[in-house]
């Protein structure tokens, strides 16, 4: 069982950690620490070996990717729930954006080496994992191809005047 | 909601037979109003006023089909605010386009005794080829409700009301018998833009297609109807016209023109010579 | 039918003085008659206009006429013409709209119906049908077509049964022939030596009794109904029409739409000499000065390329979308609308298609069984095409860069008793009405939040103050606040999508207690083009959770980016009952209805608002017909299960 | 304008794009150190290859391609060809479609030469750049001459569908035969025009012109009962006198070193003038009465008319009554005819005629297959004619004028030239511009 307040319960409540098994919960709870982290604090950067894996639980986080000659642009803000550094669990294991908290947030933290290290030992728990991991990077990649689409954007029609 | 000033118009010609450009003269009861509505600072088919611009709009008839005109109409596109094309040489490059799929030296020797002294490019083509183009008015010739329209539309600040449909919705709007399903004449109703007023038709003729084609039309499926009467060439000969290097038309154009070549020929004359 | 009490005959020699009759008191009579070698309906001032021993021959894509077939008149089964003609004239003046220089005050005056006195004769039994079909479309509902109604009323109708058919005909599928049963004044079956006649309502009883001639005798009578029942057999049943609703829209992915595409011309031809078709779009002339503009409202047709266009696209790009609305409209959701097929198989758009495409062919080939829906026809105010409230500009306050919100002044208190959602069209001298969704009632003024997306918007926006608008409407559905009693609320808006909300976040506030938990969800391009900025923050003073998110970040913006959909992905709405109030580009309510419903919202509580080509505002001109229904007046809102299949679907 | 530095006393005067004319063309003038003057008018209309354009087509196709050689006087194309494949193929022509014919050119005439006198041409005389500038001062004018040209363009748009490049005209007939009903509503505005016509031929006579004297020689169709049209035989004022056919034998095309286009001139080398002024000059006894009295009336000599070319605009006037006059006989008796379009059959041969467009005497030739297609196609337009005529008389001219203020002096100039009515576009074939420094 797990006890209320635990790491492991406080995943659960997350939508990420509700479509996990009670086993993969704890297990990764295990290696979890929680960190309370100020506007501002740079979690990962964008192209830099993915150091840690995290579940947001209270507050804003900005993906950030730095464009030539125009600083950095955000692309998307994560909500709680959801998680970041995905890439930690897939090669070649470096960040695909720079992650920014916008507020105070919360945040439960796994260490990305021994992440691999749990997966690789366990594979009920990467059974369990990878479907949700997934899951999530494919929303994200649904929500960037609507922004892609521009749906907002005025489409020019023949005006000659 | 009073222009400060008046557009500044310009109306000028590439190649072309001014037919388009006499339409705007043949607006007899509007033309006084135009006169005070515009501010037409070129147009030396009417007016001995000149100007180089810049232009408000400029009303451009003919075809590029010189080297000189090529220069012009760029020339001319930086001067102008908006370009509208008249008429089909401008849109669609004129009856002189069949010239593109000729050999055109040939064609030149045919017509001038020292073909090497006439300079032309060997293709005619719209004015849209060589420059971005902000409006155009189809026809040979465009039709005059369509310029004032046009005018109308500009003075108002609104979007020109120019129909994208068939010839056939005119033609049944007015009441007019269908004369390619009653008279079994060969008619480019179905694929050709209205504007014209669908008067073949209504002279018991079929539509030639003055305004060129539609928007996404379907020749192939026309030209193989007509073709279970006729023979392929005279299908062909029918998109061959005055809009015959419009996209639509061109396959069906360029058959007909490649098999119109009779054998190379001197042209008469006794030219006084150089 | 004809019946055997007070049925008369005349003899083909006193033809003339059914003419006269139908001509006492002014009248016109059109009938038959040709003209320069080709069929016409056109005016019959003698016996010898009448086509005397000509006959057509048809077949798809051909039509001939022959004369010397001895001395019937009435031998030619039917011509490219209709008596839409005119019932539904090809062009119609709806009014004019002037701006007086001095003050640049505007005025309107529709026009008035003002029809002329006709007799139509030889109507077939197929052409009744289609006038009937018109009564109900044209006439029948909440909003009827004035003119239209005035020239049926004013017209006499002599009917003609068939005693030839054309290869063409279907009416015996349709159950539209070629018997005459109803709506006509007077009928006639024409036999060698004269005609039999009967009449069909009190004034052809009156004209029967004037008529000379004399009573028909058994075997006059005998010989007519033998005559159309031979037609009858000629024509046979060639169309399956059993279930032929639910085959149609079953097969709404049929390769077939592609295979007849291409041949389709899309040449508007089969809409034209439809005798039911009535789509119809409007145009203005204007003086150069824009001071003088009249509106002239004539057929206009579903295969146009620009039928279903707007601002942004096309919602029917290809032919073979164009193909399948007209097919599915005719066929099958035309009965979802009015009750009654759209087709009464008179076969014109068979002969008269240029390249002979056969719809009958085309119904075979597409087939199967069944999904049926009802829909209740909602719907209050009264208005028509031709009449428009005039309003007064007050003020303009800008949004974002190309949107702003304008105050209009209304003389009328119909324009202000509107729901949230509904919409105005809104008319002025020199452009095209459009269609504008109110983005907030007052006491004495409505908001309009409008923007620059053309000529027309960007001409409102440019209206100074004090300036005269035209406005007609509230039109169309709203959004259901009642079903939201007591419920948790979600609003969904993207863009400029928030400004037919608005007033839903109006009225859920004007009465806040009486509805659970309110999040608004809202998407927009740039922080720049979040419109309302002001009020969003006292909205959630007022306990709404305002969720705000950009597609791109802007200078400044420190919230959320991404698409609004991000707002909603890890809700939970399943554990409450929840109501959803969506709108905003259609792929953007795509993507949010299906998040919606995997979050727990059920397809009934899911409401979205469709923008589609409007131009009459009240489902008469057809442009924004999608499916079932007129978007502008069953819709805009609609429930997620009403459109079923058809939401976001393309080229529908 | 502009009028390059003296070189060697010789003095090279050049007038630009010449505006108020159809077409595109400019006048190079020389004047040598002896003060003679050489004028060269050329044209730089870019080639279009009409000629060539029209070969393996058919006789109809042809009509409506040649049409689309000129926008100003389409009929006289189409009514010059239609003529020359009747008369080779033999078909015999109803006469009330050869009525209409003339009709339909009779509106022509009418737009053509209304759009010249008033919008065109009259500004040199009273002084404006243009028509539209004499909206203030000479309103009722212009309403005048645009209510005239509008009837004219209505004409042609009955009978041929459309003002311009019009599509009824089919060999054999026409496709489609106006109702009599149609013609008759244009009874009364050809009444009203006639009276404004007859003030027309007044008010040209009373126009200031300035001197001029040449001793031209005149061509035009001369028809035993019928004011040159579309049909005659080919005179001059020195006695020519021939068939169509022999157009040749009397006429040819040449190259002129300076320019450019494809000239016509007589063999023997001797300009010559077409147009209205050639055809009141050899026909003034077909004039219709009113335009008859109308010039009698002017009391503008024969004589004169003849020499000054200043006064063609009299002479327009005139044959603008002419052809309203025409007009309103032919609707008064107008009754359709039995056959619209005679059938016909093709036939191999060379089929000419010459038919009178607004601006003068318009010749074709072509050479057709036994298919009745074309083989080859000669189209000799008015102004290629002209053109010589017209350098002959601005030779004679400018000396009278060259000591003016250059801008005045290209006014009159181009005030000469556009008494000839150039319709430049008509010229079916032109070489491009050169321009040579006098040295």
């Amino acid at each position: 069982m797990t006890a209320p307040g635990s790491l492991a319960a406080r995943l659960g409540s997350t939508w990420f950690g509700s479509g996990l098994s009670i086993h993969a919960r704890e297990r990764l709870a295990a290696l979890a620490e929680l960190r309370e982290v100020e506007p501002g604090a740079v979690l990962l950067r964008e192209g830099a070996d993915t150091e840690r894996f995290g579940v947001l639980l209270r507050g804003l986080l900005a993906l950030r990717v730095g464009v030539a000659g125009r600083g950095t642009a955000t692309l998307m803000t994560v909500e709680p729930g959801d998680i970041f550094g995905w890439s930690a669990a897939v090669p070649p294991y470096r960040a695909t954006s720079t992650v920014v908290a916008l507020e105070a947030s919360q945040v439960l933290l796994l260490e990305s080496g021994a992440l691999r290290d749990l997966l690789r030992d366990d594979e009920q728990l990467m059974l369990a994992l990878y479907p949700r991991l997934l899951e999530s990077v494919s929303r994200r990649l649904t929500a960037t191809r609507t922004q892609l689409l521009d749906l907002y954007a005025r489409d020019r029609e023949y005006e000659p005047w | 909601m009073v222009a400060t000033r008046l557009p500044r118009v310009g109306v000028v010609k590439l190649a072309s037979c001014d037919g388009c450009q006499l339409t705007l003269l043949d607006l007899e009861d509007e033309l006084l109003a135009i006169g005070q509505r515009f501010d037409i600072v070129e147009f030396p088919e009417a007016t001995s006023r000149r100007s180089m611009g810049p232009y408000d709009v400029l009303l451009v008839e003919g075809s590029v089909s010189t080297p000189e005109q090529a220069e012009q109409i760029v020339d001319l596109r930086a001067r102008t605010k908006r370009l509208v094309t008249i008429g089909a040489c401008a849109t669609a490059g004129g009856i002189q386009a069949l010239r593109n799929w000729s050999n055109e030296p040939e064609w030149r020797a045919s017509v001038y005794p020292r073909p090497e002294e006439v300079e032309s490019l060997a293709t005619s083509t719209p004015i849209a080829e060589h420059v971005t183009v902000d409006a155009e008015l189809r026809g040979c010739p465009i039709d005059p409700h369509q310029l004032l329209e046009l005018l109308t539309a500009l003075r108002i600040g609104r979007r020109p009301q120019l129909p994208d449909e068939a010839v056939c919705a005119e033609c049944k709007r007015l009441g007019r018998i269908c004369v390619l399903v009653a008279g079994g004449t060969a008619c480019l109703g179905p694929v050709t833009q209205v504007g014209c007023g669908a008067l073949c038709p209504a002279y018991l003729r079929g539509c030639y297609a003055c305004f060129g084609p539609r928007d996404a039309a379907n020749t192939n499926s026309l030209a193989g109807w007509l073709a279970r009467d006729r023979t392929e060439a005279e299908v062909d000969r029918l998109f061959a016209g005055f809009t015959g290097y419009a996209p639509a038309f061109r396959e069906a154009s360029r058959r007909a023109v490649e098999a119109m070549q009779p054998a190379a020929r001197r042209r008469r004359t006794k030219g006084k010579a150089t | 039918m004809v019946t055997a009490a007070g049925t008369a005959f005349l003899p083909r020699e006193r033809l003339d003085a059914l003419l006269d009759l139908l001509r006492e008191g002014g009248r016109t009579v059109i009938g038959p008659t040709v003209r320069d070698g080709m069929p016409v309906l056109g005016e019959i001032a003698t016996v010898a206009d009448l086509p005397a021993g000509w006959r057509d021959e048809q077949s798809p894509g051909r039509y001939r006429l022959s004369d010397g077939h001895g001395d019937r008149v009435f031998d030619i089964v039917n011509g490219q013409m209709s008596w839409k003609q005119f019932t539904f004239p090809p062009r119609q003046k709806v009014g004019e709209m002037n701006r007086f220089a001095v003050d640049g005050s505007i005025s309107f005056q529709p026009s008035a119906p003002d029809p002329p006195r006709l007799a139509f004769l030889g109507v077939r039994a197929c052409e009744l049908a289609a006038l009937g079909i018109h009564d109900r479309v044209l006439a029948g509902g909440t909003f009827v077509d004035e003119d239209y109604r005035a020239r049926r009323d004013a017209a006499l109708v002599v009917a003609v049964q068939c005693t030839r058919s054309a290869s063409g005909c279907f009416c015996t599928s349709m159950g539209t022939g070629p018997e005459v049963r109803t709506g006509h004044d007077l009928v006639l079956t024409e036999l060698d030596d004269g005609f039999v006649v009967d009449a069909g309502s009190p004034a052809g009883e009156r004209l029967l009794a004037r008529l000379p001639g004399r009573l028909a005798t058994p075997g006059e009578e005998a010989a007519a109904s033998a005559a159309v029942a031979a037609t009858r057999a000629a024509i046979g049943d060639p169309v399956a029409t059993d279930g032929l609703r639910d085959r149609l829209m079953d097969q709404l992915d049929s390769p077939r739409w592609g295979q007849v595409a291409d041949r389709c011309l899309a040449c508007t031809n089969c809409t034209m000499v439809c005798p039911t078709c009535f789509c119809t779009s409007t145009s203005i002339s204007s003086d150069l000065g824009g001071a003088v503009n009249v509106t002239e409202r004539g057929w206009d047709s579903c295969f146009n390329p620009g039928f279903a266009r707007v601002a942004g696209g096309n919602f029917r790009p290809k032919r073979e979308d164009r193909y399948r609305q007209w097919l599915t409209h005719k066929f099958a959701t035309w009965i979802d609308q009015f009750g009654t097929s759209g087709c009464v198989g008179c076969g014109r758009c068979v002969t008269w298609c240029p390249v002979g495409i056969d719809v009958r062919e085309e119904l075979a080939a597409i087939a199967p069984p069944a999904l049926p829906a009802e829909r209740p026809f909602i719907r209050p105010a009264a208005a028509t095409p031709g009449r428009f409230e005039i309003t007064t500009l007050r003020a303009s306050h800008p949004e974002t860069p190309d949107t702003a919100t304008l105050t209009l002044v209304p003389t009328e208190p119909v324009l202000l008793a509107g729901l949230p959602g509904q919409f105005v069209m809104v008319d002025m001298p020199g452009f095209p009405a459009f269609p504008i969704s109110v983005s907030r009632y007052a006491h004495d003024h409505l908001l309009l939040t409008v923007r620059g997306a053309g000529p027309a918007t960007a001409a409102l926006l440019n209206t100074p103050v004090g300036g005269q608008v035209g406005l007609r409407g509230p039109l169309g559905t709203g959004w259901p606040i009642d079903r939201a009693l007591g419920r948790d609320v979600v609003i969904v808006a993207g863009g400029i999508g928030l400004a037919p909300l608005r007033p839903v976040v109006d009225a859920l506030l004007a009465d806040r207690g009486r509805f659970g938990k309110i999040l608004l969800a809202y998407g927009a391009r740039t922080p720049a083009d979040r419109l309302f900025t002001g009020e969003l923050t006292a909205w959630t003073d007022r306990g709404v959770e305002v969720l705000q998110i950009v597609d791109r970040s802007g200078p400044g913006w420190a919230g959320r980016v991404g698409v609004v959909t991000n707002l909603l992905d890890h809700r939970d709405f399943a554990s409450r009952p929840t109501v959803a109030f969506v709108c905003g580009p259609e792929r953007m309510m795509q993507a949010t209805t299906s998040v919606l419903r995997d979050a727990g919202v059920s397809r009934e509580r899911l409401f979205v608002s469709l923008e589609r080509h409007m131009q009459c505002g009240i489902g008469l001109c057809g442009h924004c017909q999608m499916g079932p229904f007129f978007v502008c007046r069953d819709g805009p809102v609609f429930t997620l299960t009403e459109l079923g299949a058809l939401f976001t679907r393309e080229g529908v | 304008m502009h009028t390059d530095t003296p070189q060697g006393g010789d003095l090279h005067f050049e007038v630009g794009q010449l505006t108020r004319v159809e077409g595109e063309g400019s006048l190079d003038l020389r004047v040598a150190a002896d003060g003679t003057v050489a004028a060269q008018l050329r044209i730089f209309e870019a080639p279009r290859y009409f000629e060539r354009l029209v070969v393996g087509r058919t006789p109809d196709e042809v009509i409506d391609i040649v049409a689309r050689i000129c926008g100003i006087c389409p009929v006289a194309y189409q009514m010059s060809a239609v003529h020359a494949f009747e008369r080779l193929f033999e078909v015999e022509i109803d006469p009330a479609v050869r009525l209409l014919r003339r009709l339909l050119y009779c509106g022509e005439w009418i737009e053509s030469h209304a759009l010249h006198i008033f919008l065109l041409h009259a500004p040199d005389f009273l002084g404006y750049p243009s028509a539209l500038e004499m909206v203030h001062d000479h309103l009722e004018l212009l309403s005048r001459g645009l209510s005239m040209k509008k009837l004219g363009n209505r004409i042609v748009a009955i009978v041929g569908a459309r003002a311009i490049h019009p599509l009824s005209v089919r060999v054999g007939g026409f496709s489609r035969a106006p109702r009599t009903q149609e013609l008759a509503e244009l009874r009364a505005p050809l009444e009203a025009a006639i009276i404004d016509a007859e003030a027309t031929v007044k008010w040209a006579a009373s126009l200031d012109t300035p001197p001029s004297d040449r001793e031209p020689r005149l061509v035009s169709l001369r028809h035993p009962t019928e004011y040159p049209m579309n049909d005659g035989r080919i005179v001059s004022s020195d006695g020519i006198d021939l068939s169509p056919d022999d157009w040749g034998s009397a006429f040819e095309e040449v190259q002129v070193p300076w320019s450019h286009a494809l000239q016509a001139s007589a063999v023997d080398g001797v300009p010559y003038l077409l147009g209205p002024t050639a055809r009141v000059a050899l026909a003034a006894d077909q004039l219709h009465p009113r335009a008859a009295a109308a010039l009698k009336a002017t009391r503008i000599s024969p004589e004169a008319l003849r020499r000054n070319v200043f006064l063609s605009i009299v002479a327009r006037a005139v044959e603008l009554l002419h052809a309203l006059a025409e007009a309103a006989d032919i609707v008064a008796s107008y009754a359709p005819p039995a056959r619209h379009a005679a059938a016909w059959k093709p036939k191999a041969g060379v089929a000419a005629w010459a038919t009178e467009a607004p601006r003068g005497l318009l010749f074709h030739r072509y050479v057709l297959d036994a298919k009745g297609l074309i083989r080859d196609a000669q189209i000799v337009a008015p102004t290629s004619q002209n053109q010589a005529a017209i350098e002959h008389d601005l030779a004679l001219f400018a000396p009278a004028v060259l000591h003016l203020p250059h801008d005045e002096a290209t006014r009159r100039m181009e005030q000469l030239i556009r008494s000839y009515d150039p319709c430049i576009s008509c010229a079916t074939h032109f070489l491009q511009l050169k321009i040579e420094h006098a040295r």
